[in-house]
């Protein structure tokens, strides 16, 4: 008798797998008239995209605060957004490698790469490495565009061309709002000359490569960089090339970002006795409109503030 | 005959007889020519050539150490063999007791499953060991520990129940290493009988290693004794006189 | 049901649905011979297997010219874990080292070598991914698959369940019996990586072990005997992943760490539970020692 | 020598001379009671320890309004990981469940919660930190702590090995002996959790269990009786580790990964040895066959 | 004096003479007073009180189950017990053999590194077992055995092994359970030996468990016989006559 019992609940489970299975089947749920759903996936393009777009659009960010692009696991909150929205904003160049999968399944008509038409830098390879020289050409693109003010134009640009195509109502809109952001992105670039370009002996020394664009573009020469977001430690003669050059090219700031300094940069920084500066790649920013133009500031004080040597941390 | 059928003394036509008139009277079961097995790069045991046939009970004797747990293994079919060859009769249907049970103690198999399992009886309804009186089960005592779990058994209890599946299996030939070890008294006298009765109602043959002389003795019809070679064998009567094991023992320190 | 109108959480569900109560059963006969982490070394070798899948790739690329699809496909990865716990299933019958230490060592050298080789080419995208898994990202052809591979494990375990069990419960007493304990032990090893190798997508290799152990410890804690065992192990196994994908979708958290939280919620109820059906199983050998006591002083005497 | 110029490179191979031999020792003892995972199950426990440090962080800067340092100090990881140790030992002795299992599911339900958590701090990157690690950022004063850890475990090993040693046999005679069975399984539980909280910092949860593991493993290989086994254990975690150190440089690689592949190439020239060891031994065992036949067919009856 | 010392039959001034006898011509050792013990909510014996002299054989015997190797256990120290207490001679030394024997067969443990391990002498140089004759050692045939490994040893050499380290030890009090199991003829017969030695010359107290009836009843001084209680206690010659055991048997199934 009990037996039976046991046989039914097995059998039990097998129907409720047989229903879970098989309720593909059931119709398509009919989607009610919303605003238009706009999804970006980094906190720098919901900045502009709020800039451009205000309360008009249903805007939502897929990272949420503090987490890192790099390495993020979705949710299935993510994934019901992602097949929500009308529109995905997405950075490109291989930031988003967390989208790939769950973009296999997306309309490619609803997706927009911010970063499209940017030529793109390589990954950083260390000069020290044997290989390092020849393989520079092959490296995947470093994805980190929007932190050079004159490359966010191009983004902001781009935004703007895509909504507007989206949602031709408020086109005329999204273009006047489009172009404040981006005057006011060259004022920042303005600001960013004016004050960096006076200064000699730009280097920079980081443990991951951001800054790549920003430094590109106002002459700070990146004399290492280790990478050690998502590695299984750093090989002791890359570490012992950086504290060599760390010493040769007189570098006298080391950069990281809050929440994510790295124990081997505390360690070089301990070594050399050259002191980590702090900036903010905008990865994990708060979602907030203003959020590009604070941080970019904040970022050129710190720039500033490390290249005059005011801080006097050095041997 | 001699304590050895091995040497060509004076005994020879004389254990020729036995043998002749023990392989007549009953059907062949199995036959090893001089085969050998051991662990790593030694030996065990080597040229051990012996017979078993239905309806008797074939000991096999020696010291610790001597290799009775290797053959039995061997002819089990667990060990390779390294030498010799195994003859059975067709489709023969063997069951084996081994001398270390190891499992999992933690387990909860009841001792009602584990003899479903082994004896192929439905193993999500092992009532029949209840409502079927399996003779073997009954007399070795195993009745009472149906629901009880294989890991929580004493010692002796353990090896009833091994035992009894053993013997519950009814096949024509039983390998039994050491099985009444840790039994208690009547424990062994209803082996004891279990085995008369398997052998002359059943006819199966019983291939019986153990060190309990006076029950080898005994129940034996053939006794091997074994000491990495077969030293000697014969009827238990002729093999096992005191005086001439000990001149066996003396005479053959390196069989061979 | 809200969450059924969204195709990934119907894939989502699917798929937990499916391997949930597999994994369970396997797992009664992975934590019964010491082998409990064996999804994990296994789904930890997926490391070098992508990343050899890599090296190839570039190989192909560089000597003949054209490009593979990126990444190690399904039907590679599968074929690349059967290898792996073949190699390690042969290592097993070494009688060298226990089973747990050489998973151990395989574990960690698979994970040296991929990361090294990942490292090198830049690629630590895919050890993410190799780690973490995504149970949203999988595709209707991934459900398939593991359907397919669930319904062989099921076929293959309801066939031979006998000796299967006969194994776990006396390897020599099985290989007696005339069982093939060398080819049954392959068989069910190449089992459990096939299905490892798909809930590696859905969980990733920290945490797939999960599946397979914690429903089989939860049912050791309530299972009075084998059979319930196996049975409480596929329900756990049912519930705790089904009920894992539905909960991370209302409480919006990533569905790998809820499946396994929910698991060992379960292993926590069953761990309450116990007192009680502990209790029906005292009183039933309480009245086995009755019966013991009932007898005469030897035991087997009554029945002479 | 080169590298000996760099600082860290100092710290880097103080560290694997301190860790390396000790780990390796250690080993021995784990991998003779099915605990090659133990090593592994504790480092990924710390992912939840970091996590709840992040936790409490938070709610301390909430609650008080002051900031603690980043990240959870080595102390505090080394406390959590004693903890964890604690509660696995207890669970081992609850006789329900075999080390294995416990293990197993401590593990991935420390990762999955650690996940979880970190996730949703959107702190992923001590996750990296903790399953990585990094032998090259290690302070003088890690070193420190490592040589403290090092030496009570020299010290508490050598004067009870005897004890340690019986247990590793049989529990219940050692019992008998009047051995403090459980205290010793503990202390030994807690020497290596103090040993895996630091080796965490120099290789990572992924690959912590090698240094433990993949030494006593080579040494089983080549040992003829269990004192060469705990020398030959002791002598391999000390070159593989070095070793591994020195080559990292040398070939420009990372160092946790290289010191874990060292420690598996000694395993296979280990098992390139064996045949020509297993011979020693095969001759050895011979002997003691001769002596058996040499005696009289009863082994007991020549001396008496 | 009856089968049972526990009876205050017609018997009561016999037994308690030969009681008084025993304790007045021998060291004390150890006494249980009421004690209990088991597994889960069950007890596996109740109610147990015995006592252990310097210089006497104590046997435990019992059918299957009766809780002898629970008993042996709990005064080892290894089980708690739940009722009575134990009283011991100060700073009593005690040697135990279990029944069963479980160790990692893989470990490379020779048995001259058990005996040193166990017998506490310098595990690095084994040596020692080799040049010193140690008793034991010689007599079970261990000698021939130092340089295997532990577990490769067949089912007898290993109870030899791990019985001669047993006596090895010489301690004040030996607890046996079932020490000859699968040891072969002349093994059992230098065990009796030494048995007879070790009490008779080292004054040794000795408490064993055996199935093996002729044993008990040639070298007990003293039998207990336990099913869960203590049915019956006295001198071999009295409690195992066979019609009174059977008559013990009869008459007591449920104890108390
Ligand atoms: N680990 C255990 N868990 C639960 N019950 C047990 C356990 N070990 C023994 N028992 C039970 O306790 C009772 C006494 O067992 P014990 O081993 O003491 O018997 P014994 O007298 O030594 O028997 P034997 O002569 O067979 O060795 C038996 O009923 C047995 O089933
Ligand atoms: N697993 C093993 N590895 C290596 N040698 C072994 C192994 N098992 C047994 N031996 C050796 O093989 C020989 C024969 O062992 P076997 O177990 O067959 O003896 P046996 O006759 O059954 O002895 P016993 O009466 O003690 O049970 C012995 O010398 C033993 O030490
Ligand atoms: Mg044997
Ligand atoms: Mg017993
Ligand atoms: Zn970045």
């Amino acid at each position: 008798m009990r037996n039976r019992y046991r046989i039914l609940g097995a059998g039990f489970c097998v129907l409720l797998t047989w229903w879970a299975a098989s309720s593909v089947g059931l119709a398509d749920s009919l989607r009610p008239a919303h605003p238009f759903r706009v999804l970006t996936t980094i906190a720098p393009l919901y900045s502009f995209v709020k800039s451009i777009a205000g309360e008009t659009v249903e805007l939502a960010n897929l990272l949420p605060q503090n987490a890192d692009p790099h390495d993020y696991v979705l949710s299935p909150g993510d994934a019901r957004r992602i097949a929500q929205a009308d529109l995905i904003i997405r950075n490109g160049l291989g930031l988003e490698f967390f989208l790939e999968k769950a973009l296999a399944e997306v309309d490619r008509e609803k997706l927009l790469d911010a970063s499209a038409g940017i030529t793109p830098l390589p990954q950083w390879v260390s000069p020290g490495s044997p290989t390092g020289g020849s393989r520079a050409g092959e490296m995947p693109p470093n994805p980190h565009v929007w932190l050079d003010p004159v490359l966010a134009v191009v983004e902001v640009e781009n935004i703007v061309r895509e909504l507007c195509r989206r949602d031709t109502a408020k086109a005329s809109n999204y273009r006047a709002r489009g172009k404040l952001l981006v005057e006011e992105l060259l004022r920042l670039d303005e600001r960013y000359r004016h004050s960096l370009d006076p200064l000699p002996d730009k280097k920079m020394v980081s443990d991951h490569d951001a800054f790549a664009y920003l430094a590109e573009r106002y002459g700070i020469q990146r004399v290492a960089i280790l990478e050690t977001r998502g590695h299984a430690g750093l090989s002791p003669k890359l570490v012992a090339w950086v504290l060599d050059s760390i010493v040769r090219n007189r570098v006298r700031a080391l950069f990281s970002e809050v929440n994510h300094v790295s124990s081997e940069l505390r360690s070089i920084s301990r070594d050399s006795g050259v002191p980590i500066v702090l900036l903010d790649s905008m990865e994990s920013g708060a979602l907030r409109a203003d959020l590009y133009e604070r941080v970019a500031e904040a970022n050129r004080q710190a720039l500033v503030g490390a290249f005059q040597g005011d801080s006097s941390a050095h041997p | 005959m001699g304590p050895g059928s091995e040497q060509g003394s004076e005994g020879r036509s004389d254990a020729a007889d036995v043998a002749i008139r023990r392989a007549a009277s009953r059907p062949f079961l199995l036959r090893t020519e001089g085969i050998a097995a051991g662990y790593g790069d030694e030996a065990a045991f080597e040229e051990v050539s012996l017979e078993v046939f239905g309806r008797e009970v074939v000991s096999l004797i020696g010291p610790n150490g001597a290799g009775k747990t290797t053959l039995l293994r061997c002819l089990a079919g667990i060990l390779p063999l390294r030498q010799g060859r195994v003859e059975k009769a067709f489709g023969l249907r063997m069951s084996y007791l081994p001398q270390r049970l190891s499992f999992d103690r933690l387990l909860p198999v009841t001792v009602a499953e584990f003899l479903s399992l082994r004896l192929g009886r439905p193993f999500f309804r092992p009532g029949w060991a209840k409502q079927e009186r399996v003779e073997s089960l009954e007399e070795l005592g195993v009745t009472s520990l149906l629901d009880r779990r294989l890991g929580e058994l004493s010692g002796g209890e353990r090896q009833r129940v091994f035992l009894a599946a053993a013997l519950a299996k009814r096949p024509q030939l039983l390998l039994l290493d050491e099985p009444a070890t840790g039994v208690d008294l009547l424990g062994a006298a209803a082996f004891d009988a279990l085995l008369h009765r398997l052998r002359d109602r059943d006819g199966l043959g019983i291939l019986l290693v153990s060190h309990d002389l006076h029950l080898v003795h005994h129940i034996s019809d053939w006794v091997y004794f074994l000491n990495r070679r077969i030293l000697a064998s014969g009827p238990p009567k002729e093999v096992m006189r005191e005086d001439q094991l000990a001149a066996a023992y003396q005479r053959f320190p390196h069989p061979g | 049901m809200d969450f059924l109108s969204y195709d990934f959480l119907r894939r989502a569900l699917s798929a937990a649905a499916l391997a949930g109560p597999v994994c369970g059963f396997l797992g009664v006969f992975l934590t019964a011979r010491g082998m409990a982490f064996f999804s994990d070394a296994l789904a930890h070798t997926a490391i070098t297997g992508v990343a050899l899948g890599l090296l190839a790739e570039g190989a192909v690329e560089f000597w003949f010219g054209f490009a593979l699809p990126p990444g190690l496909p399904s039907g590679l990865l599968i074929l690349w874990c059967l290898g792996a716990a073949w190699l390690m299933a042969s290592l097993f019958e070494s009688a060298r080292w226990r089973p747990d230490t050489v998973m151990a060592f395989c574990f960690t050298g698979s994970v040296a070598f991929g990361v090294l080789v990942l490292g090198k080419l830049g690629r630590y995208g895919f050890l993410e991914e190799t780690l973490f898994g995504d149970i949203n990202a999988n595709s209707w052809g991934d459900v398939a698959v593991l359907g397919a591979v669930t319904m062989s494990a099921v076929i293959v375990l309801g066939r031979r369940l006998r000796e299967f069990l006969l194994i776990l419960l006396d390897e020599d007493l099985a290989l007696a019996d005339g069982i093939p304990v060398r080819r049954l032990n392959r068989i069910l090893v190449l089992l459990v990586a096939a299905v490892v190798a798909i809930a590696l997508k859905l969980l990733g290799a920290l945490l797939v072990s999960a599946l397979l152990v914690v429903p089989a410890a939860a049912a050791r804690l309530v299972a009075p005997n084998l059979r319930l065992l196996l049975v409480f192990a596929g329900i756990g196994g049912f519930l705790g992943s089904v009920g894992g994908v539905i909960l991370s979708f209302y409480l919006d958290l990533p569905t790998g760490p809820t499946i396994v939280l929910t698991q060992l919620a379960l292993l926590l109820i069953a761990l309450g539970l116990q007192p009680l059906l502990g209790h029906r199983r005292r009183s039933q050998s309480r009245g086995s020692a009755e019966a013991t006591t009932s007898q005469s002083i030897w035991p087997s005497s009554e029945s002479r």
